[in-house]
């Protein structure tokens, strides 16, 4: 007697996967970006290519980079000065797109905000993150002329977009009931967001925030040069593109990667000690 | 005196489903009165509608002389001010101390700067500090709530709802998380709320023997109307049956 | 908490606020940057955007160009993060705590992670060119590094995060580690993963602008072109065309996501 | 476009073009600032981006008020806002207007040489269907220059009839890969590299790194050697020679300001000091030549700034048309 | 006949703690042996050195007439197929469906190559089947495991411990998780393979009575020792303070 629970397949043998419709989105999209890679690759164009001497070339490159840095053009205060530059820029546009994206997170989120008011942010934020960061930048260059405001106001965009989406997901977490305890004691909106979600969310934010600063530390690398704000960037700019000398864009990119570490092991080390409670 | 009279309320979420049919009944300051009820019977529902935390549909609610119904938002905030309340999973800020989380329950008294700058009198702090203590937990002013056990944060949560100075607290199945000896601290304590300051207390309960044991008047409500409304000693087996629509036997179990 | 401590938690607060005030001013004095006139050129750069990023029917004769090269750059966005998602899932693998094979792989799979993602893609960018040329290839190597980094990352936390029991239980059974690794711990992961692999083709196609504007490749080669040529109603064409295939891909992937996690 | 409020203020920006940018010329640019802030008493901000695009904008929404620019980017730039004049331009070794302009290359490998030859005659006819090198599409000499003769030159065939300058910037009917080195060395290396078979590029950018091998300067069929120990880029290639299949001239770079915001008063005071003695001999400007230091311009023999109409640039602007 | 045998025991993670120390014991093939002990006594550690899950140090295991000690890789995965493991967290793979994670129980059996392909026969699946069936959770085969309660979890990791056809079962505290009475089925089940199916079951439990119903023979381990031995009438409130280092009083309260 066959039992009915039993799935067999047309000639007799046992399912054991549940064909759930998440398996099957799962499998399509294995299978679609895979035949999009595959498509990708045949459809590249490959002109100029020599795969065997770029290789070789490559390596030499990047072994000049990294085991021969020299400063040729610059001197190591002036290094160490247009890297400060660099963490300034990136400091600024975090600093003020944290503060500008909580404001508009508290009217993003949808159990602080009426629905509308959310969803026109959330599409006007959209819409700005994917406008590319370079015409950012050139529209402030155009319009407020080439300096820091330019390069700040242009990573300042994608700053707001990128924490605007993490701040608010951690505001609609906050727990309902605090809400309705606040409420139901006479406190205003304002004081909810003070006394309420503020205090719940604060460490999540926080480490947002120095996710978006090391990432805006690399952004600045390149926007800084565009937007005439200087910075290490405008360096490795030349060394590469002016001078071709690869031994300063190795210690350029050392400099940088010093400071890249530096940022991730000093966020980690704070969150570590004062946030322990950030993998919510 | 009455302090709290509804009549006729009627509420529904939805358009197909009626939560609460025509409730009336009247509840007199001082008095400690009871709900219960199945799950789903609409008490929760019931007790939001009382501060507006959920609009109403039909009928009329008096507190303390004010039609609840007509409020405008200044008002409103003067409302939920005098009434407090004390919920299932206390819903308190759980990264906060326990004295910070006492005295959100001063913001109805407070302008928004006033509260967004956490200002708070002395008379308030040493309000709070009161309250704690005559609950028992002074000693964990400055834990952080998340610290606290289940029946201590419930504690905190009613030292909130009092520090409101209300004259009504509604509290929502308050013992339900809690384990036996916890729940009859709290049960204590707001008994002794309304027996010794002469507030009002609305509790939804679960539990029949307990709110026999505390209430001076329970009310029964099942699927939205009030079926019972007596005092605790004149609910027989069959009216409870009549709550709960089951077998008091299958009941007890717990 | 005794009330010091509270006092003493409040200092913190404050010196917290004092050096992110410090840090602003340094900031701002470093880069000369005025926030006041910096504010005060947004209203002028949306008069700009308004007057000049427009789309013009003359602009518009350029679309079949700008699509074949914005296909192009999807095509390598999508390419760069699959096989970066293969790489990264063995560097994941030795990396993560649950599933490492030794000490040696598992510091080399962070340290090959950390330097990937630290350099920039510009410093990338700039090297590549200087031996591949300009062609598809160099646009899809500098994305191609970048996302390994982030990814490798991402799966390690994902796989850490996905339940040491399953591969205890697994282990107990005699299982081999191939066997785990593709039963419990990529089936638990998956979804993780694929949402990771969806974001990251999302970010690369935003990256490829610049990206392509580095090595003259893909989208961003166009968008450099007419940019150079202060053509800027073909700028704003091409900018439409991205920002319209961000958000798609974008709605796609949360579509995705929502289904399976 | 361009500010509503342009008017004359007491500070003058002056921005950089990338190729300017750099570092060994930090001297020149201060030095060029100082004199005109003495001259006008004015404040001087200087003001480097590595991006061509911004830099024109700048000037053109008078962001800036002094810029140093390649012709063909005031030409762009004037286009955009009338307000952008040329004040001076660095003469030619005469000292006058009259060879006031370096040269745009376009150079084949010397091994590959007869490949571009119709009857022993460099033809523009064989550079059809190659991989071709550009410096980057807003420059004068690198891009401008060559491509309205390659376009004037084909447009007489029937197949290329319709030839524009936006086909030319990228693989297309006439190349089979057209890449930039986004410099002109750049161009120069992708030539020697062999990532290029022809590729356009001007004299005076890679005049520190080549050296004539045969033949004379500037003309056709002169072949020039990368010379032992020059700097990078050319470090790897040092021996290789490159010869001319074209040189055609372009005038020289102007200085221009924009007369929104500086005034007919600070546009004659400057005038006068750029074209002055004074200007001519500062070595920190003008470094002779054999001189260590580097300065924004080499002094061989009577270089100086000549004050410059708008006209003088008409040839130029010709080619945009 | 003993199926295993341990002699001397011992183990320490670090240098300065002993976790278990000279520990000595034999259980028969088809016992239903219980340990019990406080907290950190060192029940899992035991547990898992049983099969090398764990490493130990001193002393000797034998099982089935194998040095568990001496075994190379390859043996130590048959010692492995030879042992089913259950898990206080039922350790399953919560994304797959309950098929899946029985079937996972036959790894042992398979080559890499059919493991990662998921090759399993016919007769495996009809077997997986069998079992799901035989503890009553056949119904719920294709659900996935992270939608089940926690008493099926546990009965899905009991089947995929079958399926390995194992001579022994080790249990770690496999009913702490769960409610009373998905506690009973889950300890009836596990007397079950040891009485129908003739299955030796080594099990660590924490509460007392549950051990002494349902064990042939009770260990009572303390601070990494054994300290009782013996069936479960023989344990005296006595030796279960001993076990325990705490009043018998006390600890009945639960
Ligand atoms: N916000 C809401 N929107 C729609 N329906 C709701 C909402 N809140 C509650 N309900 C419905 O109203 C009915 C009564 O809910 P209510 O929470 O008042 O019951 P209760 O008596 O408190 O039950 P319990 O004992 O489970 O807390 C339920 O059927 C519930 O599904
Ligand atoms: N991987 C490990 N590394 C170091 N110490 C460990 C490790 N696992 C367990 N220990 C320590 O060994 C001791 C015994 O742990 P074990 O888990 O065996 O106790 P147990 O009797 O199972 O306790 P419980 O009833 O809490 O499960 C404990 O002190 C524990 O801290
Ligand atoms: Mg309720
Ligand atoms: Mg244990």
């Amino acid at each position: 007697m066959e039992a009915s629970y039993i799935r067999r397949t047309k000639d007799g043998r046992i399912h054991i996967k549940s064909g759930s419709k998440g398996d099957q989105v799962v499998r399509w999209t294995l299978i679609i970006l895979l035949v999009l890679t595959v498509v990708g690759f045949l459809l590249f164009n490959y002109t100029g290519l020599e795969l065997g001497s770029a290789i070789a070339e490559t390596a030499y490159n990047l072994k000049v980079m990294f085991l021969e840095p020299t400063l040729s053009h610059f001197d190591l205060g002036e290094a160490v000065y247009q890297v400060g530059i660099t963490l300034g820029l990136a400091f600024l546009a975090t600093i003020i797109g944290a503060i500008i994206a909580f404001f508009l997170s508290l009217m993003v989120a949808t159990n602080l905000a009426p629905a509308w008011v959310s969803r026109i942010i959330r599409i006007f934020v959209a819409v700005i993150r994917a406008v590319p960061t370079v015409l950012w930048v050139l529209i402030f260059a155009i319009s407020a002329g080439l300096g820091s405001e330019a390069a700040v106001l242009g990573m300042l965009f994608h700053s707001i977009a990128y924490l605007v989406k993490a701040f608010s997901e951690g505001f609609e977490e906050v727990d309902k009931g605090i809400f309705e305890a606040l409420k139901s004691s006479g406190a205003n909106w304002w004081h909810i967001v003070r006394s309420g979600v503020i205090p719940t969310t604060l460490t999540y934010l926080l480490s947002w925030v120095f996710l978006r600063f090391e990432i805006n530390f690399g952004v600045a690398v390149a926007m800084g040069a565009a937007a005439g704000a200087g910075g290490i960037g405008f360096e490795l700019f030349m060394a590469s593109g002016f001078y071709f000398d690869l031994r300063e864009v190795g210690f350029i990119t050392y400099s940088i990667l010093i400071i890249a570490f530096l940022l991730e092991v000093i966020s980690t080390r704070l969150k570590r000690r004062y946030f322990p409670a950030t993998s919510n | 005196m009455s302090l709290l009279k509804i009549e006729g309320l009627g509420k529904s979420y939805t358009a197909d489903k009626q939560i609460l049919k025509n409730v009336n009944f009247e509840i007199k300051a001082g008095e400690f009165v009871s709900i219960i009820g199945p799950s789903g019977a609409g008490k929760s529902t019931m007790l939001r509608c009382i501060n507006r935390m959920v609009e109403f549909n039909e009928g009329k609610i008096i507190f303390n002389h004010q039609d609840v119904g007509s409020l405008n938002n200044k008002e409103l905030r003067k409302l939920r001010t005098n009434i407090g309340m004390v919920f299932q999973h206390y819903n308190l800020v759980p990264r906060l101390t326990v004295i910070e989380n006492v005295l959100h329950g001063r913001f109805g008294y407070k302008t928004t700067l006033q509260g967004v700058l956490g200002r708070y009198t002395e008379e308030e702090k040493e309000r709070a500090f009161y309250l704690l203590e005559k609950l028992g937990i002074h000693e964990h002013a400055y834990k952080r709530c998340d610290q606290l056990s289940g029946g201590q944060q419930q504690r905190v949560g009613i030292c909130r709802a009092l520090i409101q100075e209300p004259k009504l607290i509604l509290c929502d199945e308050p013992i339900a998380s809690l384990d036996p000896s916890s729940s009859k601290v709290i049960m204590d304590h707001l008994k002794s709320i309304s027996t010794e300051m002469g507030i009002t207390c609305l509790v939804n309960l679960h539990q029949v023997e307990v709110a026999q044991h505390y209430s001076d008047h329970i009310i029964g409500l099942n699927k939205g109307e009030v079926v019972f409304r007596g005092e605790g000693s004149e609910l027989s087996a069959e009216q409870i049956q009549k709550i709960y629509e089951t077998n008091t036997k299958d009941l007890i179990i717990e | 908490m005794n009330e010091k401590a509270m006092r003493k938690s409040r200092w913190q607060t404050v010196i917290f606020l004092l050096i992110i005030i410090v840090l602003t001013y340094l900031s701002s004095a470093i880069t000369r940057f005025n926030f006041v006139e910096g504010m005060a050129t947004i209203p002028e750069a949306i008069g700009w955007i308004f007057s000049n990023l427009m789309v013009t029917q003359e602009s518009m004769d350029k679309l079949p160009k700008i699509l074949e090269k914005l296909a192009e750059t999807i095509f390598m966005s999508i390419a760069a993060t699959t096989i970066a998602a293969v790489i990264s899932l063995f560097l994941g693998l030795f990396g993560s705590k649950t599933t490492k094979v030794n000490n040696f792989l598992s510091v080399f799979a962070r340290f090959i992670a950390s330097v990937s993602r630290n350099i920039p893609v510009v410093a990338w960018s700039l090297v590549l060119l200087l031996s591949f040329g300009q062609n598809s290839v160099t646009g899809f190597l500098a994305l191609f590094i970048g996302t390994v980094g982030f990814l490798t990352r991402a799966f390690i936390e994902s796989i850490d995060e996905a339940s040491q029991s399953s591969v205890e239980a697994l282990t107990a059974t005699g299982a081999t580690y191939l066997q785990i690794v593709s039963k419990a711990v990529i089936p638990q992961c998956l979804p993780q993963i694929l949402s990771w692999v969806l974001f990251m083709v999302e970010t690369n196609i935003r990256n490829a602008t610049l990206v392509g504007i580095l090595t003259g490749t893909g989208i961003g080669y166009t968008f450099d072109v007419y940019y150079k040529m202060l053509n800027y109603n073909a700028v704003a064409l091409v900018t439409l065309c991205i920002v319209i295939t961000v958000i798609i891909v974008d709605l796609i992937s949360n579509y995705v996501r929502k289904v399976i996690l | 476009g361009g500010n509503d409020v342009a008017e004359v203020d007491d500070v003058i920006k002056v921005v950089w073009y990338p190729n300017e940018s750099g570092q060994d010329i930090k001297s020149s640019r201060e030095e060029i600032g100082r004199l005109i802030s003495e001259a006008t008493g004015k404040k001087v901000e200087h003001q480097l981006t590595t991006d061509y695009a911004i830099a024109i904008e700048t000037l053109v929404n008078n962001n800036a008020d002094f810029a140093f620019l390649g012709s063909q980017s005031y030409i762009q730039a004037q286009n955009r806002n009338d307000a952008i004049r040329t004040i001076a331009v660095r003469s030619g070794e005469s000292g006058t207007l009259d060879d006031a302009k370096y040269y745009s290359w376009l150079a084949v490998n010397v091994d590959e040489q007869d490949k571009y030859k119709v009857n022993g005659e460099f033809s523009l006819d064989t550079i059809a269907n190659t991989k071709f090198s550009f410096v980057s599409n807003s420059s004068t000499s690198g891009f401008k220059v060559p491509s309205s003769s390659i376009i004037a030159h084909f447009a007489q065939q029937e197949k290329y009839a319709n030839l524009t300058e936006e086909d030319l910037m990228e693989g297309g009917p006439l190349f089979s890969q057209v890449l930039f080195g986004n410099s002109h060395q750049g161009s120069a290396v992708n030539l020697l590299t062999g990532n290029a078979d022809v590729a356009a590029f001007c004299d005076t950018c890679v005049e520190d790194y080549v050296e004539i091998a045969e033949g004379d300067e500037n003309t056709v069929g002169a072949v020039y050697r990368v010379k032992d120990g020059a700097a990078e880029p050319f470090n790897a290639i040092a021996g290789k020679e490159f010869t001319l299949m074209n040189a055609t001239p372009v005038l020289n770079e102007p200085f221009v300001v924009n007369m929104d915001l500086i005034g007919q008063e600070d546009f004659d005071t400057i005038q006068n000091l750029l074209t002055s003695d004074e200007f001519a001999n500062n070595e920190k400007i003008f470094s002779p030549e054999g001189s260590e230091q580097a300065a924004l311009f080499t002094k061989k023999d009577k270089e100086r700034l000549i004050a410059v109409e708008d006209e003088w640039y008409d040839p130029i602007r010709e080619l945009s048309k």
